[in-house]
């Protein structure tokens, strides 16, 4: 498929309510930029990332998702990250074996302080996604044409 | 097995047996229940590929016990099943009967031997008749089904009455093709399930005959999760399906190899389910699913060392 | 030519809530007019893009002249939408499907009596206003229609203002299934309201309403003395095409939205039960 | 009749290719179904049964009806294009051959389908006798003549050579430079055919009893309970087959409009019959019995004692339990009569 003119990445977000989302919210109370083009998705926990939602981010025009949890250890549920680690290992993995470049799933922790984190994995995630280019591999046609 | 079964119908402790009758080919085999009138039509022999153990599930419901054959890698799903409260053991009767190895009548046509009328064996040996002439497989080895070629062993993991000998099947290393397919860069590998994905007619068969894929209700049939559909309308629905399909079942397949042998497009789905097991293995440590009954599988387990899923982007397949 | 497939647009004109769970709304083709001509006991295919689409009796008479009526009940996916709409909304609409009552053929000259429980009035609706229109054509005409309770009486005001008016010389007799303040009426389940009505036995009968209520309604009528092929009802099963073609809603060898809705008892007695 | 070297094919399929599609029995990963050739695609006319019947061609498994666009009150509506350009599908079976009849039965009687009328109204068809029919074939149970097998064009395989018999100004017209040929090997072929057909396992099943006249009897015959219990209730058999044709209506939302589409459905689901409040057939048994009752009894009964089967076994050899229509036959058929 041909590179459309004026392409920036979409990226999807998927922050835990208790850390991520406030580490969020404290990048932009802090004015750390990070790109516009983040959709940020607030999720009670990491593990409530199903990984449905990862591919239908992608189906849905994404090209690149991250999830953000709370550190392991620090889950305000205590281990609902520790079981979203395990999941998206796997998921990740398998979406590899599809060969579905790997680069663009990642999974970071970010507290509630970490706002400079935060923007700065935003920043280095957009910046990959936008070398890899657009997501031809699991996108839906049907949502691109226009 | 005949005389077993109608012993303990005879006696009541069981009052139904779940095992596999002649279907209308010669070749054809099919679950059934049987009762004390028709437990004489029960067939056993190397064409029984089909794994009983999801049936128990529906045959819960009912009064009284049941006595079910249980092959070796079949004990793996009852177990499993056992595991996850599907099926009661009070309920059940299983007896382990001896397999080596199933016969599968596809590799038989993918031999070119066409219009096939039975399939006889005589100890290694398959006799096979057709409408075209008789034809002689030597080793019945070349035609087993691809579950057989990653036998789980000749144990059978449920503590109970054995009737006939097992054999070992297995064919080299069961995870070659997994290892094969990740040596592969990801353009390649993405154009091998492609074309195997494209085939997908959505029946649905690999979902409905897989002993852990025992949901009251799919995902993908019910209408407010927003992904139900009845056939692939693109590729990203047939990938979707395909990944969600495996991942749902992952820590929980026993890679009984149900879902391969029963695709009418022969995807290898099973090489799916088998990259999970693989990754499991490799980064939780081994597992088996329904080596013992009670098992906590590696999805709803952690450990606080655990890697990060970063190892994805280190570990194993060849990078762009 | 026209492909049956594909819906018209029609706009809702207007949006009447009925009892806590059923609204009527109004339809009328985009400029305004009705969006097709019908008969009584006929439905439409209804559908809001990207919720789904889903088969509706019609509830207003044929002899309206410019617009159709559609009393919906909230039950499950579409129809939760449908209630969640404002006049003006417009909607897609194809039809109209299915086999009619035989208002102008085996009920003509006949007394009539409609039996209804809850939002089974709608069907009914549509012909009870039909044979009010040509009240000439009829007989006697009764009405037996319950439900839960007074809140749940679909078109009560319609009943009681215009129905009831005695130039119609129409009966209804309303009941609801358990006591309540306000209600002064009978009080009782449809099936048991009609063996103590008591009906003279040559008239036809309509009955509409939950599976459960039928067949009461089918035991209480037999024993009044009514014969199976005097009786009619209308069914409802799932629908995709309203063509008969993408098989869901036959009922053996009859297709309900082609053949049916709209069956005799003594036709439905020589089919499998599966409905 | 016109003969053409089976080496030569590729030529033919070039320029037929090249005015317009051609759909063909093509392998891909290892199986065969009919997809749209190309120069690089691989034909398999030694192939005796794709995977999916034919019927694709002409109902496809998933098609668009209209596009929507909804913006805040007010529906913007855009139908979907229809078939309007003649293609040609080439390689298929007598079976499959007749399940188009089957399926005008269906899609064309009024109301009509007027996307499949569009496609039948453009396709033509070449039919290709068998070669070697299979242990599943049951199609002369039918009526069904595998060694001549109709459509606009007929052609046999002998040794090298394809020979091809025009039926109609279509079918003449797209062979009508290859050279002339003597029917008389094809005779013969056609009598080796008709021979291996008589001795086929299912060549001669009693359909005695299967019309409408006995839809109750056969209705509730207790086997049904026995005949069902292993059915999985996957769509294997409704995929493959030639006649299935019940389908599902469903709309996609793209984000940026509403498509609805059109797929095929299958009547082993068990949310074929779901409403929001009940379900009609809601086991698997009333679910298998409905789609043989179907094939079986409604459809004769609506359609002058036609079946709505071809016996092309492909749910014979497909299902993943060995149930099939044979099984049915046999176990409902005959008796009473």
């Amino acid at each position: 498929m041909p590179m459309k003119e004026n392409w920036t990445p979409t990226i999807v977000a998927f922050c835990c309510n208790w850390c991520s989302y406030a580490g969020a919210d404290l990048a932009g109370s802090s004015r750390l930029s990070y790109p516009a083009n983040v959709k940020i998705i607030r999720i009670p926990c990491s593990c409530r990332l199903n990984p449905m939602f990862v591919l239908r981010a992608f189906q849905r025009g994404a090209d690149g998702v991250i999830l953000c949890g709370c550190h392991p250890g620090d889950c305000h549920y205590t281990t609902g990250n520790y079981y979203a680690r395990r999941r998206m290992t796997l998921l990740f993995s398998m979406l590899d074996y599809l060969g579905i470049d790997r680069r663009r799933t990642r999974v970071e922790w970010v507290s509630a302080a970490e706002g400079a984190k935060f923007s700065a994995t935003m920043n280095d995630f957009a910046r990959t996604i936008a070398e890899l280019g657009e997501n031809v591999r699991l996108g839906d046609l049907r949502c691109k044409q226009e | 097995m005949i005389e077993r079964a109608r012993e303990l119908l005879a006696s009541g402790e069981v009052n139904r047996v779940l095992a596999w009758e002649k279907g209308e080919n010669d070749f054809d085999r099919t679950p059934a229940v049987f009762t004390a009138d028709n437990v004489d039509s029960l067939v056993y022999d190397g064409l029984c590929g089909p794994n009983l153990s999801k049936y128990l599930v529906g045959e819960m419901e009912k009064e009284g016990k049941i006595l079910v054959f249980l092959k070796p890698c079949d004990s793996y799903s009852y177990n499993q099943l056992a595991t996850e409260h599907r099926i009661d053991l009070e309920k059940v009767v299983p007896i382990a009967v001896g397999c080596r190895g199933k016969i599968d009548v596809e590799k038989l046509r993918a031999k070119g031997i066409k219009g096939i009328l039975s399939v006889t064996e005589d100890g290694d040996k398959l006799l096979v008749k057709t409408l075209y002439g008789d034809a002689v497989v030597e080793n019945r080895k070349e035609v087993l089904l691809d579950k057989c070629l990653a036998c789980k062993g000749k144990e059978h993991v449920v503590e109970c009455e054995v009737i006939g000998e097992s054999e070992d099947t297995t064919e080299g290393d069961k995870f070659g093709i997994v290892a094969k397919l990740e040596a592969m860069t990801p353009d390649e590998r993405f154009a091998f399930w492609r074309g195997e994905l494209s085939k997908c007619i959505r029946c649905n068969a690999c979902r409905n005959v897989c002993p852990a894929c025992s949901c009251v209700k799919c995902v993908f049939d019910n209408p407010n999760t927003g992904v139900a559909n009845k056939a692939a309308a693109d590729d990203f629905e047939e990938n979707m399906f395909h990944i969600i399909r495996a991942f749902h079942v992952a820590g929980r397949c026993t890679d009984c190899g149900e879902c391969s042998r029963v695709c009418p497009q022969h995807i290898p789905l099973h090489l799916l389910n088998r990259k999970f097991i693989k990754d499991i293995n490799e980064i939780y440590g081994g597992y088996q699913a329904g080596a013992e009954i009670g098992q906590r599988h590696p999805l709803e387990n952690f450990d606080k060392g655990d890697c990060e899923p970063s190892v994805v982007h280190v570990r194993g397949g060849a990078r762009k | 030519m026209t492909n049956n497939l594909i819906p018209t647009l029609g706009v809702v004109t207007d949006i009447r809530v009925d009892t806590p769970d059923i609204k009527t709304f109004r339809v009328e083709k985009i400029g305004g007019g009705k969006c097709f001509e019908h008969e009584p006991g006929q439905c439409a295919m209804l559908s809001i893009p990207g919720v789904g689409e889903a088969m509706f009796s019609i509830t207003s008479s044929p002899t309206v002249a410019d617009h159709q009526e559609f009393s919906i009940k909230k039950c499950g996916c579409l129809t939760s939408w449908l209630h969640l709409m404002e006049p003006g909304q417009q909607i897609t609409i194809r039809g109209p499907y299915g086999k009619p009552f035989p208002v102008d053929t085996e009920l003509k000259g006949k007394d009539l009596l409609f039996i209804a429980g809850g939002v089974g009035l709608a069907p009914l609706h549509s012909v009870i206003n039909y044979c009010l229109a040509k009240r000439e054509n009829y007989g006697k005409i009764d009405v037996v229609y319950g439900s839960r309770s007074k809140d749940d009486l679909l078109t009560i005001d319609e009943i009681q203002n215009e129905w009831m008016k005695p130039e119609n010389d129409l009966d209804v007799h309303l009941t609801i299934d358990r006591a309540q303040e306000g209600w002064d009426g009978h009080v009782g389940f449809v099936p048991n309201y009609v063996t103590e009505l008591g009906f003279d036995p040559n008239k036809c009968v309509l009955v509409c309403g939950p599976p459960i209520m039928i067949k009461f309604v089918l035991q209480a009528l037999d024993g009044l003395g009514f014969q199976k092929d005097q009786i009619y009802t209308t069914l409802e099963l799932r629908m995709k095409c309203g063509i008969g073609k993408c098989g869901r809603c036959n009922i053996g060898d009859k297709y309900v939205c082609k053949d049916g809705p709209v069956f005799r008892f003594d036709q439905l007695d020589e089919l499998p039960n599966e409905y | 009749m016109k003969k053409i070297s089976l080496n030569a094919l590729g030529a033919l399929f070039a320029k037929i290719a090249s005015t317009m599609k051609l759909y063909a029995p093509i392998e891909k990963a290892g199986q065969v179904d009919f997809y749209e050739w190309n120069e690089s695609e691989k034909v398999r006319l030694d192939v005796l049964k794709t995977v999916k019947s034919a019927k694709d061609v002409f109902f496809p498994q998933v098609e668009d009806l209209l596009k929507f666009r909804v913006e805040g009150k007010s529906i913007e509506m855009n139908e979907a294009p229809k078939c309007e350009d003649d293609f040609v599908v080439f390689g298929v079976r007598g079976c499959d051959a007749r399940s188009f009849e089957l399926l005008d039965r269906v899609f064309l009687v009024d109301p009509r389908d007027e996307f499949y009328a569009a496609r039948r109204a453009h396709g033509i068809i070449v039919t290709l006798a068998c070669g070697a029919p299979e242990e599943s074939c049951f199609c002369t149970n039918f009526g069904i003549d595998p060694a001549n097998p109709g459509g606009d064009a007929s052609a046999w395989i002998v040794g090298e050579e394809l020979y091809i018999e025009p039926h109609t100004e279509r079918g003449a017209a797209l062979i009508a430079d290859l050279e002339d040929a003597d029917a008389s090997s094809v005779e013969a072929a056609k009598k080796e055919i008709s021979a291996i057909a008589e001795r086929l396992p299912f060549a001669n099943l009693d359909l005695t009893g299967f019309d409408g006249e006995h839809l109750m009897e056969k209705f509730d015959d207790p086997a049904w309970e026995r005949l069902s219990k292993a059915c999985l209730g996957c769509g294997t058999c409704t995929f493959v087959c030639p006649t299935c044709q019940c389908y599902d209506i469903r709309d996609f939302d793209t984000g940026h409009g509403v498509t609805r589409y059109r797929c095929w459905d299958s009547c082993m689901y068990s949310d074929f019959t779901l409403m929001a409040a009940e379900n009609s057939r809601h086991t698997q048994l009333q679910r298998f019995r409905q789609r043989f009752m179907h094939k079986l009894v409604y459809f004769p009964s609506n359609n002058d004692g036609l079946y709505s089967c071809v016996g092309c076994g492909r749910c014979v050899a497909k299902c993943p339990q060995n149930l099939n229509i044979v099984k049915v036959i046999k176990a409902l058929g005959g008796k009473k009569a």
